[in-house]
Parts: structure tokens; C-alpha cells; sequence
């Protein structure tokens, strides 16, 4: 990991704790996310933690270091792409079952973790939407300047 | 689980936080009260059987915290009056302590609190698992029986970021440039 | 004066504590933990509603955020169901990304830089 | 599948559009363009196979039945509103190709103009509670972000001041939801009217009725709820404040009152009396405050509300005669009304300005917008070979046949006022001296076709009066409406009542 | 670029083990989802776990014992320290920042000394300054001013165990 | 049905504060509450007293009266979303108008007085 | 409270600790007299309680799921907690949160002064 902008960030502590904490964060939202179906969570919450985990990266580094490591072009598009994806799930049901948005995947052993058909695909979409989503809000919230216009 | 009690004492901790919450002069500090208002929310949906909820409401309060506290640009816009004339105040206050005293009316007709009637959610309870195979029955009601609901959501969600970049756009009118 | 205070308070926990552990016999004794939690929770509603400066509340909502891991986790064991716990983990991770947050803008710097 | 196209649609043009064309601009125009068009189509293949099918289509989504899903409902008046809603927004689209050419960002404007046709569509479409709510939002939060584009000022205080009140009004329509569906535990529209039925009325449905119609009143813009209406709808950019005034309102205020008080609620005494005096209100405060307006779009803004005054007593007269009158004026509102916001936005287009007192003598110069101009005062005021003319009338009398005799009264007399504050428009924009405003550019091609065709519907629209068209499609449309549980009744046979397990 | 790679294998087994603990169930799709989200964290935010180059000594993990018993040990004294403080009805403080001097330089040991620092009896760090080494501690019981004292008292209980686990 | 009517008092607290506050972020906090006070009282509704979680455990069959409504739970998951996405967009508005203006006292914001 | 092992017995112990030390930190947080103070009384013993509660879990629960998930908190936890604390005090300390008159002396606020 190189750092080009070690003057911005907050301190030294926070720098160092944030590189533990970052994936951690990370790998929790998946997997709040993955278990939608078995425990509490699911593509919202799941999404938003992931969306936070670059949010503290932003805070504990400066919005340079996390642009260098993410292209805001690609997240827009992915964030489209998941929220197509979405209604095209709705359409192959509708295409499949006759119905809009109908559960068109067989629905599993309860109790495992492939179980329930279409819902943990469209909660990994929703994640996908959402943290993106989101990211890119609290990062033109948080870079508007104004002076600017 | 003395679920009334715990109740009780939350609801008065929110009321009394979102007062404080409208009522403190510095602004960061209001927001900081709404975020512990929104905390013990999620605390009241642990009570209620709402798990789903307190994480998803927790986590969006953060969110919205970290957006609200960079909505506003400097810390100098502190003390200042923040209230509109006093007899706007008091007639607004008027009014809604009328329309406070006739709810309670109204509300006498509500089932009481812990027997809810339950009709259409029973067949969710009863046969969810079996139905749709999610364990989770509010993950099976908001992505398969009332999953159009969900797709507005998200619906709303884009629209609402989508919303949010055309208004932080830099500039909005181009130039007229043939004068 | 300040002995005073003390004493008061003291009083007023007491008959807390004795209420809680004593008085009501029939809850069970996790939902008795989980009252003394909430107790707690009444103190940082006063520092929050009375925090002379912004920091002082920062605090208290970091501290709102850990002291109610505590209740999931015996919310967990109270009844029986692991994914109390995911929630408190939820909990504790963005409440300090939260406390960041806040803590970076009390620093007078914004966000992103 | 006919009625799921009208969501996924546009939906799918939206989000294509912010995949797509954010490098190429122009494809956005593209797809949103074609969006409608097919849009269009669709409602009016829908209207035409609606008798086919006993006035109903019902269509559930995700596979389940009713009252345990949510499902898409088409009869008479929503078919009715679909192709209102898809007539104005397949002009304002394609009136804003060309005219977005003065604002940036013109993906961002297409996107959420698609979003605000789905909404639109969703909330004309569902038959729940609340997924009218959630596409109440998705309407709502759009037209919010639209009123703000141009980021001037003005367009920024407008968008807050609507988006506070919408957000206020928007809860208090959720908390009324609430209350219902602690009463009746359904969510599903015809299901809580069969509950309601058998519950009788308890004292809690008057908090919903109060909470509903200060919800509804206010995306309607009746008189005490309207403060953001004369803000909000001359701010926007033209297409928009056409999609505003032209449906928006009435999709999220009358279509939805309708829907909930006459077909769900069954028309209560209570609330027609309220929704009277509102709409009496509306017509005399709105019709005065625009008479002394100089802003162009602000005084259309003004003359809306007073507008949408008359559909209201229309609807709550309770009769046959009324409600015609009513969905008949809704229908000739949209056209003329848009027509009307999108000549304003010509205007703008090529002097630069709104304010009446600079403007003038521009009927030479911009001889097109002139000239529907006068289409649309001459229908708004309702002189006769033109649409406004049956509308009022049917009202008026149906004021009067309904012994509302001092209302009948009003409302005549406020159309005279209507046609006063318009041939001011007439007179200081396009006929008397010329004022210090210059045209600087040509009103382009696309926008100049758009306001003729629309001038042309003004006049063709008054065609549905004759007798056989009126038997055949509009008669089942009031029937709907008047018949106070016929939605209930036909739904019913589609609700499952297996019990559990 | 290779300690980028070293991080990202660290973070794909961590991930794996962590995912494997907390949900506990050992089947097959479940073990198949766990390798593809720890691919997944490893890429998109597995690159700065490990910065430096670093030797595997058996004594660290010896050290490292030895600072989780005298940190345990004196995050319990902290806290009977704090209830003394918090019960006593005069509330006997004598607050006050004071400097305290480190030899310590790298980032990980800096910043587990400060928390160390935090955790203890009647400290808290307030400030960092990495270019002097200098520890800025808020002490709520002010026993010497001088920085030498301070170092010996504060840092001193930490400092020697940190910097064989982390130099 | 007093938890049901503080709950309408918090909803009338969040009004109070959305039409006599001038600043506009309190407006923004205002409507927070209000939609706070919304979701509380739809999850109230769905309390049944001594109910669990509904989620089902593996080797225990829980009958369907033991667990608590989820439509409520499924309406303030949507709606706890749509509230962030109208305070991101109210965020947005109050910002730039911040930028136009330099206040957020909208006592000195022209229209937004009435 | 009859019929637990022995595990779960020691497990409701630690809890039962962990709660005291959570309300001697709240309690802290109300009666220290100024940020700095409440930071350090709060920090330690709430961290230290909610560390104790989850170890009970953990003990309580045994080696399952619900116990590696309290493990995880708990060292989440304690690595954080104290992080944040800083960051406050830091921050507070730039905003020029006054100390409290009973403070003998602040060499932070000397060395600023210096480097200006």
C-alpha cells in the first residue's frame, strides 16, 4: 500500500487502526448480506455497511487515496447495472412464471444457505446498488465546495 | 419481557431527546441528539421482535448522521434565534395540542397494545418457511411476497441519489453564448 | 453542596438497585440485567440534553453505542438466537465510524479531506 | 403483462439512460422518446381491451394471490388516467428535447423525468396502500430534484419549500396507513373497504380521514395546503411545470382521493361536505391571487389551483353529472394546462424572461406560440368549440341540478375571472406594445410541433361530447367511480380467503 | 507491490477463518461462499492490512503473551481506579496533559501503545506527534510534570514488551 | 394506547418543529423525527405480547401465533429507506442553498418566508 | 436461575461484572467535570463492561457460533474504542474545549502555542 497524500487523514492512530478495521467492516456487510434469508440483515444493511467501510477509508485517509482506488465512472455504471439487473429478475419471472417479479428458481432446503430461489441473488444485486449508491452520495456531499458557481 | 415498561421509558427518553434536539441553539449538537433519538429507536425495535429493523435503522441513522453533519458548511453559524415570532409559535402550538386532545379520542378505538389483529400476516407466519424457503420471514415478505414494494424502494433510492447529483451539479443554465 | 448531590443520587440509585434485584421478583434475571442497561442509558440522556459543548455529546453517543452491545448480547442469550449478536457487532463497527465522523468535524476540517 | 409494461418500461428506459448516455447525451433523448411513445401505445391498446375483459384487469405480482401480495389493478379510471398521464408525457418529452438545450446535465433531466412517469404510472396502477405510498415518493423526490434543475436561487428555495411540505404530508399519509392497517390488518385496497364495511365506523377512521385528506390535499395544492404550488411549478423548466400542473397533481391528489374516498372509504358524507369547501376555495382564491400576478408560469401556477378547485367540486358533488364534469376536466386540464406551461416555456425560451411588464408584441415574432396561446386561453376560459367549455358547463349545471345553487354560481363567475387574467397574458405578451424584451433565438422545430398538436388535441378532445363516445367510454368511467362498491365488489372475487394452512 | 500481495493472502485466510467462526455451519456451499467472500474483501479492501516487510520470531509470540496478561491485568486495575474515582464523593482528581517520550517509531506500535496508554489506569492519549516521538497524555491523576518521570510511569510499563512485538 | 398516543405526540413534536423552525436544518431534523414517530408506531402494531423474532430456528416449530407481525416489519424497512433518500436530497437542496446564500436562516431566504 | 452448568454460572458472573463497571462508566460520564475527565471514566469502564458482558457470552455459549461472534465484538471493541476516544479528545482539543479549572497543567496546549 502506498500512500501519495500523507498529509491528508486524520492522525497517525486512526490511520493505523483503519487498516485493520477496513476489511473487517468489509467482510461483515457480505456477510450480513450473504445470510439475508437465515438472520436479521439483508441487501439494504448489508449495502450500507459496505458503503460505510469506503466511508471510514474517506475519513481516516482523504477522499485522493480512496479515488485513486475506486473510479466513481465505474461505480455509476454498476450502480445502473445492478438496478437493471433487478427489474430483468422481475421480467424472466414474468417470462417464466406469468407472473412480474415471481419467484422462478426453486426454493431449496430451508434452513441452508441456498435456499429460497431468487432472494440472496437479489439481495447481492441490492447490496450492489445500494453501497454504490451510497458511496457516491456521501462522497459528492462530502467534496462539494462552495465556493465553487 | 416487561416489554411495555422498556417502552415507556424509550419513548419518553426519544421525546424528550427530540425536543432537546429542536430546541438546542448549536446545530452539530442538534444533529448529534437526533442521532441518539435514532439510536434508541433501533434500541425499541431490538424490544419489538424487529431485529431487521434495528440493524437497518442503525445503520442508515449513521449514514444519515454523516450526511446531515456534512450538510452544513461551518461550525462559526452557532448561537442564534431560532424560533419564528411567539404568537406563530403559539398559535401552532394551539392548534396542535387541539388536534393532540382529539386524537386521544380517536385512539381509544385502537386494539390495545400486545393483541394486535393479525389476518393476512398468519398465512406469512404459518407457511412462509415452506413457501418461499427463507428463513427470515421479513426478508421472505419484502423480497418475495411484497417484492414490488421492494423494487419501488430501491426505485426511490436511485431517485433519490440520482436527485442528489443533478443538484450538486456545478453549474445548472448554460450560457447563452449567440448574443 | 457536592456531598449533598452525591447523596441524593446515591438515594435515588439505591432505591433503583433495590426496586430492580428486590421489589419485582417475578422478571426474569436477564430482563433484570437489561434494566440496569437501560438505567445506564438514563445517564447519557442527561449529558446528552445537557452536555455544556458539542464533545461532551459525542461522547455520550459513542458510549450509547457500547453500552448497547452489552444489551444485544444478553438479549442473545435471553432468548436463544446468535443473531442478536451480528447486531450488536453492527453496532460497535459504525458507531465508531460515526464517532470518526463527528470527531473529524469537530476538528474543523471537512470530510473528505 | 399489459399492465407490468407500464412500471418496467420506464423504468428500465431510466436506468438504461443513466448507464448509457452519460458520455452521448443525445441517446438519452433517444430512449426516454421511445419510452413514451411505447407507453402511449400500450394505455391505449389497454383502454381499447378493457370492456373485453368486464372492465378489469387484475394482474399480482411475485405469483401469490391477493390480499398476500400487491397486485396491478386496470379498470375504467385508471386506464382513463393512464392515457392522460401518457398523452402530456410524450409532448413534454418531446417538447424538452430541444428545450433542455439550455440546461446541463441532459441524462440527469431524462432519467428523472422516466422516474416521475413510473411514479406516476405506479400510483394510477397499484391496488395497496402502500405501494402507493412508495410510488407517491418515487413521483414526489423526483419532481423535487426536477424544480430544483436550473440550481438558480429561486428553483433551490421552491424545491426545499415543496420537498418540507411534501415530506410532512407524505408521513401523515403513512401514519394514516398505519391506523388503517391496525384496524383491518390488510394493506390491499379492496380488502380494507370489505373490512371497513363489515367493522362499521369507528371514531378512528375520521383521524385517518383528517390525516388523508391534509396528505392528498396538499399534492393536489387545495387552498389551505397550497402555498408551494406557485412556487414550485414556475420554477421547474418548462416540460416539467407542464408534467406538474398537467398531471402530477392530479395523479397524486384527485386520482388518489377518488380512489380512496369514493372506492375504498365509499364515499363519505363528511368528507365530500370538506372536499366542497376546499374546492369552492380553491377556485375563488386561486382565481383571484392569479389576476394579479405578473410572472407568466406564476400566474398559471395560481390559475391552476383554481383549476383543479372545479375538478374537485366536481368529483365531490357525488353525482353522475358531477363526476363527469369532473373526470372531464381533469382530462381537458391536462391538455390546455400543459399547453399553456409549455407556451410559457417557449416564451422563456426565446426572450429570456417571464415577467409579463417586459414582455409584448411578441405575436409577430413567435407566431406559433401566439397562436396556441390563444387555443389555450380561449379552452382554459371555456369559450365554446373548445374543451374547457363542456367541462365547466357539465360542472355548473351539475352544481346546480345537485341544489349547490350559491357554488354553481361561483364557479360560473370565476370562469369569467379566468378568462380575465388570461387576456391579460394575451395582452401584455403577445398583442399590445412591444416591450423591452428581444427575441433572441427561434422557437426550434420539436417544441414548436408539440405545442400545435397539443393545441390541435384542445380542439379534438371536445369530441368525446358526442353522444355514442360518451356512452361507450366514458359512462363506465363514472360508473366506476359513482358506483360506490363496485371496486370492491368486482376485486373481491380475486381475493383469496383460503384459510391459513 | 509484494507486501500488497502478502497483505491480501493474510486478509483472504483471515477472512476465511473469521467467516468459518462465526457461522459455524461446515457445508459445502457454505465453505464455497466463504473462499469467494474472502476473495472478494482480499481484493477490494485487503491491500493495507500489512505495509512493512516483517521476520517471524517465535519470541514475538511470547512477548505478545506476556503484553495480553500485563495489559489485562492493568485494564482491571484502570477500572477499579475509575469506580474509586466515580464513587467517591468529592471526586479526589487532579487532572492535566503532560508529555510523554517514546523510542518506539513504527505506526502499529505508536498506535497500540497509545491504545495501550488509553486502556490503563487514569490516561488517555490525546495527541500524536510522530516526528519528535512525542505522546501527548491527558492524565486524570497528575503525579510529575517532568517528561522524564512521565515516560518512566506512563510509557514505560508498555514500552519495552511493544517494541520487541513490533520492531 | 398511551404507547400508541406518545407516539402522536412525538409525531406532533416533529410537526411543531417542521412549521415553527427557521432554520433548515431543524426542518430537515423535524421531519427526521416525525418519520422516526411513523415507524415506531407501524412496529407497535405488530407487537403481540410474549411473540418471538419471526425467524424460524432449525428443530423448533414455533406456532404462528408465537411471532410477531412482519408487514409492519417490511413497511419500516421501506420507509426507513425512502427517509434517507429525502434527507440525502433535502441534504443536497440545504447545501446549495447555503452556497447561494450564506445562511440557513430562511427568515433572510426570500421565498421560503410564508 | 436453577439447572446451569458450571460454565454458564462462571458466564453470568463476568456479565453481572461487566454491567457494574458499564454503570460506574456512565456513572463517570455524568459526575467527572469536564470532556477530558468523562472520556477517560467512560472509555475504560464501558469498553471493560461490554468486553466482560460479551466474554460472559462467550463462556456462557461455549465454542458455537454465538460465542466466536462475541469474541469478535469484543476484540472489535477493545481495539477501537480507544481510538475513538482519541480522536474526541483530539478534536476537542482543536476546537478549544476548555479543560476544567481544577487542571493542574496542559503542556499540549503550550507546545500549539510554541509552533505558532
Amino acid at each position: 500500500m502506498q500512500n501519495n497524500f500523507p498529509n491528508e487523514g486524520m492522525s497517525v492512530i486512526v490511520k493505523t487502526i483503519t487498516r485493520f478495521t477496513v476489511w473487517l467492516i468489509f467482510l461483515y456487510g457480505l456477510y450480513i448480506v450473504i445470510h439475508g434469508h437465515l438472520s436479521p440483515g439483508g441487501g439494504f444493511a448489508g449495502g450500507v455497511i459496505v458503503a460505510l467501510s469506503y466511508v471510514h477509508l474517506t475519513l481516516a485517509y482523504g477522499k485522493n487515496f480512496v479515488m485513486e482506488r475506486v473510479n466513481k465512472f465505474a461505480m455509476n455504471s454498476l450502480e445502473a447495472i445492478a438496478a437493471i439487473l433487478i427489474v430483468l429478475t422481475g421480467l424472466v419471472g414474468l417470462y417464466v412464471t406469468g407472473y412480474f417479479l415471481a419467484n422462478f428458481m426453486g426454493i431449496g432446503k430451508l434452513y441452508t444457505l441456498l435456499s429460497a430461489g431468487y432472494i440472496p441473488m437479489l439481495n447481492i444485486f441490492i447490496c450492489v446498488k445500494v453501497s454504490m449508491g451510497l458511496y457516491l452520495v456521501f462522497y459528492y456531499l462530502a467534496s462539494f465546495k462552495q465556493q465553487e458557481g | 419481557m416487561p416489554v411495555d415498561i422498556w417502552l415507556y421509558f424509550i419513548l419518553g427518553f426519544m421525546i424528550i431527546g427530540s425536543i432537546a434536539c429542536l430546541e438546542i441553539k448549536n446545530i452539530l449538537s442538534s444533529i448529534i441528539t437526533i442521532g441518539v433519538v435514532g439510536l434508541s429507536l433501533s434500541l425499541a425495535f431490538l424490544f419489538l421482535g424487529a431485529p431487521d429493523l434495528a440493524l437497518v435503522q442503525f445503520v442508515f441513522e449513521i449514514l444519515c448522521m454523516i450526511i446531515l453533519i456534512r450538510a452544513f458548511a461551518k461550525r462559526s453559524i452557532e448561537v442564534r434565534a431560532l424560533q419564528r415570532d411567539v404568537p406563530e409559535t403559539i398559535i401552532a402550538i394551539v392548534i396542535l395540542a387541539s388536534i393532540f386532545v382529539l386524537s386521544i379520542f380517536a385512539f381509544k378505538d385502537m386494539p390495545s397494545f400486545g393483541k394486535p389483529i393479525v389476518r393476512v400476516a398468519e398465512r406469512y407466519l404459518a407457511n412462509a418457511g415452506v413457501e418461499t424457503g427463507s428463513q427470515n420471514i421479513v426478508t421472505a415478505v419484502i423480497l418475495n411476497y411484497r417484492i414490488y414494494d421492494t423494487l419501488g424502494e430501491i426505485t426511490v433510492l436511485f431517485t433519490a441519489i440520482l436527485g442528489t447529483l443533478t443538484i450538486l451539479r456545478k453549474t445548472g443554465r448554460k450560457k447563452r453564448h449567440a448574443e | 453542596m457536592r456531598v449533598f448531590r452525591w447523596f441524593i443520587g446515591l438515594l435515588f440509585i439505591a432505591a433503583f438497585f433495590v426496586m430492580n434485584f428486590v421489589v419485582f421478583t417475578e422478571i426474569p434475571f436477564n430482563y433484570k440485567l437489561i434494566n440496569v442497561l437501560l438505567f445506564c442509558s438514563l445517564f447519557i440522556l442527561i449529558r446528552v440534553v445537557r452536555g455544556p459543548s458539542v464533545a461532551d455529546r459525542i461522547v455520550a453517543i459513542d458510549i450509547l453505542g457500547i453500552l448497547i452491545i452489552g444489551v444485544c448480547a444478553i438479549l442473545a442469550i435471553a432468548l436463544q438466537r446468535s443473531y442478536f449478536i451480528d447486531i450488536g457487532i453492527a453496532w460497535g463497527l459504525q458507531s465508531f465510524i460515526g464517532t470518526l465522523a463527528l470527531a473529524k468535524f469537530l476538528e474543523g476540517r471537512s470530510l473528505d479531506a | 403483462m399489459i399492465l407490468s409494461q407500464f412500471i418496467f418500461v420506464p423504468l428500465l428506459a431510466a436506468f438504461l439512460i443513466v448507464l448509457v448516455a452519460r458520455k452521448k447525451e443525445n441517446i438519452a433523448a433517444v430512449i426516454a422518446l421511445a419510452a413514451c411513445a411505447w407507453i402511449l401505445i400500450v394505455s391505449f391498446i389497454a383502454f381499447f381491451k378493457l370492456p373485453a375483459h368486464g372492465g378489469m384487469i387484475l394482474n399480482n405480482t411475485s405469483g401469490w394471490k391477493i390480499p398476500y401480495t400487491i397486485s396491478l389493478i386496470l379498470d375504467n379510471l385508471s386506464s382513463f388516467m393512464l392515457i392522460v398521464v401518457s398523452i402530456v408525457a410524450f409532448f413534454s418529452a418531446f417538447y424538452a428535447i430541444q428545450y433542455i438545450n439550455h440546461f446541463t446535465g441532459k441524462w440527469n433531466f431524462f432519467a428523472l423525468f422516466m422516474l416521475m412517469v413510473t411514479g406516476m404510472n405506479g400510483v394510477i396502477l397499484t391496488g395497496d396502500f402502500f405501494n402507493l405510498y412508495v410510488f407517491m415518493e418515487i413521483a414526489l423526490i423526483s419532481a423535487y430534484a426536477l424544480v430544483a434543475f436550473g440550481t438558480e436561487s429561486e428553483e433551490l428555495e421552491a424545491a426545499f419549500k415543496y420537498a418540507t411540505m411534501g415530506a410532512i404530508t407524505s408521513t401523515m399519509i403513512l401514519f394514516g396507513i398505519g391506523i388503517l392497517y391496525s384496524y383491518t390488518s390488510t394493506l390491499t385496497m379492496a380488502d380494507v373497504g370489505l373490512q371497513l364495511r363489515s367493522a362499521g365506523t369507528p371514531k378512528l377512521i375520521f383521524l385517518v380521514y383528517g390525516l388523508f385528506i391534509a396528505g392528498f390535499g396538499l399534492k393536489t395544492a387545495l387552498v389551505p395546503f397550497h402555498a408551494w404550488l406557485p412556487d414550485a411549478h414556475p420554477s421547474a423548466p418548462a416540460p416539467i411545470s407542464a408534467m406538474l400542473s398537467g398531471v402530477l397533481i392530479k395523479t397524486l391528489g384527485v386520482y388518489a382521493l377518488v380512489r380512496i374516498f369514493f372506492n375504498v372509504f365509499g364515499a363519505p358524507t363528511v368528507v365530500l361536505q370538506i372536499l366542497m369547501l376546499l374546492g369552492t376555495l380553491s377556485i375563488v382564491i386561486g382565481g383571484f391571487l392569479s389576476v394579479v400576478q405578473w410572472d407568466f408560469k406564476r400566474l398559471l401556477g395560481f390559475s391552476s389551483i383554481s383549476q383543479v378547485g372545479f375538478i374537485v367540486i366536481g368529483f365531490a358533488l357525488g353525482t353522475p353529472l358531477g363526476i363527469l364534469g369532473g373526470i372531464l376536466h381533469l382530462f381537458y386540464h391536462a391538455i390546455f394546462k400543459s399547453l399553456l406551461f409549455l407556451d410559457s416555456g417557449a416564451v422563456e425560451y426565446a426572450t429570456d424572461t417571464r415577467d409579463l411588464r417586459q414582455l409584448g408584441g411578441l405575436s409577430k415574432e413567435l407566431k406559433v406560440t401566439s397562436a396556441t396561446t390563444m387555443v389555450g386561453t380561449l379552452s382554459i376560459s371555456g369559450i365554446p368549440p373548445f374543451n374547457g367549455f363542456f367541462s365547466k358547463l357539465i360542472i355548473i349545471i351539475a352544481c346546480i341540478s345537485a341544489g349547490q345553487i350559491v357554488i354553481g354560481i361561483i364557479a360560473a363567475l370565476m370562469s369569467i375571472v379566468t378568462l380575465a387574467y388570461l387576456l391579460k397574458v394575451q395582452k401584455h405578451a403577445f398583442y399590445g406594445k412591444k416591450g423591452s424584451a428581444k427575441v433572441l433565438e427561434k422557437v426550434p422545430f420539436a417544441m414548436k410541433t408539440a405545442m400545435i398538436i397539443l393545441a390541435a388535441l384542445c380542439l379534438i378532445s371536445s369530441a368525446i361530447m358526442i353522444p355514442s363516445i360518451r356512452k361507450n367510454y366514458l359512462n363506465p368511467i363514472v360508473d366506476t367511480v359513482m358506483g360506490k362498491t363496485s371496486y370492491i365488489d368486482k376485486i373481491e372475487p380475486y381475493l383469496d380467503k383460503g384459510s391459513v394452512k | 507491490m509484494k507486501t500488497e500481495r502478502k497483505s491480501r493472502i493474510v486478509v483472504f485466510f483471515l477472512s476465511l477463518l473469521i467467516w468459518i467462526l462465526i457461522t459455524m455451519v461446515c457445508s459445502i456451499p457454505s465453505l464455497i461462499a466463504g473462499i469467494i467472500i474472502a476473495l472478494i474483501t482480499s481484493i477490494f479492501a485487503g491491500e493495507m492490512l500489512i505495509i512493512t516487510e516483517r521476520k517471524f520470531h517465535l519470541k514475538r509470540v511470547w512477548y505478545t503473551i506476556e503484553y495480553l496478561v500485563k495489559f489485562t491485568w492493568e485494564l482491571i486495575k484502570a477500572n477499579f481506579h475509575v469506580a474509586y474515582i466515580v464513587i467517591h464523593p468529592l471526586l479526589p482528581i487532579k487532572p492535566g496533559i503532560v508529555k510523554v517520550k517514546t523510542k518506539l517509531k513504527r505506526d502499529s506500535a505508536l498506535t497500540m501503545l497509545a491504545n495501550s496508554i488509553t486502556l490503563t489506569p487514569g490516561t488517555l492519549t490525546v495527541d500524536i506527534d510522530v516526528d519528535n516521538q512525542i505522546l501527548y497524555v491527558h492524565w486524570i491523576d497528575v503525579k510529575f510534570t517532568d517528561i522524564e518521570q512521565t515516560t518512566k510511569d506512563i510509557g514505560g510499563r508498555f514500552e519495552k514488551l511493544l517494541e520487541e512485538i513490533f520492531e | 394506547m398511551i404507547l400508541y398516543i406518545m407516539c402522536f405526540f412525538l409525531f406532533l413534536v416533529g410537526v411543531y418543529g417542521a412549521i415553527t423552525k427557521r432554520d433548515l436544518i431543524k426542518i430537515i431534523l423535524a421531519i427526521g423525527i416525525m418519520g422516526y414517530s411513523v415507524n415506531l408506531f407501524l412496529v407497535l402494531l405488530a407487537y403481540r405480547t410474549g411473540a418471538l423474532v419471526p425467524i424460524l430456528k432449525k428443530g423448533l416449530n414455533i406456532p404462528a401465533n408465537m411471532m410477531v407481525d412482519p408487514i409492519p416489519q417490511a413497511l419500516v424497512l421501506t420507509s426507513i429507506v425512502i427517509e434517507l433518500g429525502v434527507t440525502a436530497l433535502m441534504a443536497a437542496l440545504a447545501i446549495r442553498i447555503y452556497q447561494k446564500y450564506d445562511t440557513f436562516d430562511i427568515t433572510k431566504i426570500r421565498r421560503l418566508q410564508g | 436461575m436453577h439447572d446451569l452448568a458450571l460454565n454458564q454460572i462462571i458466564g453470568y458472573i463476568i456479565i453481572c461484572g461487566g454491567i457494574i463497571f458499564d454503570f460506574f462508566g456512565v456513572l463517570g460520564l455524568v459526575r467527572l467535570p469536564d470532556v477530558y475527565n468523562r472520556l477517560q471514566a467512560a472509555t475504560k469502564s464501558v469498553t471493560f463492561g461490554s468486553v466482560g458482558i460479551l466474554l460472559g457470552v462467550f463462556i456462557y455459549s461455549g465454542f458455537t457460533a454465538t460465542g466466536f461472534k462475541a469474541i469478535l465484538c469484543a476484540i472489535f471493541i477493545l481495539l477501537t474504542s480507544p481510538v475513538s476516544a482519541h480522536a474526541i479528545a483530539k478534536a476537542a482539543h482543536k476546537a478549544g474545549i476548555k479543560l476544567t479549572d481544577e487542571t493542574i497543567i496542559d503542556l499540549y496546549q503550550e507546545d500549539k502555542e510554541l509552533q505558532k
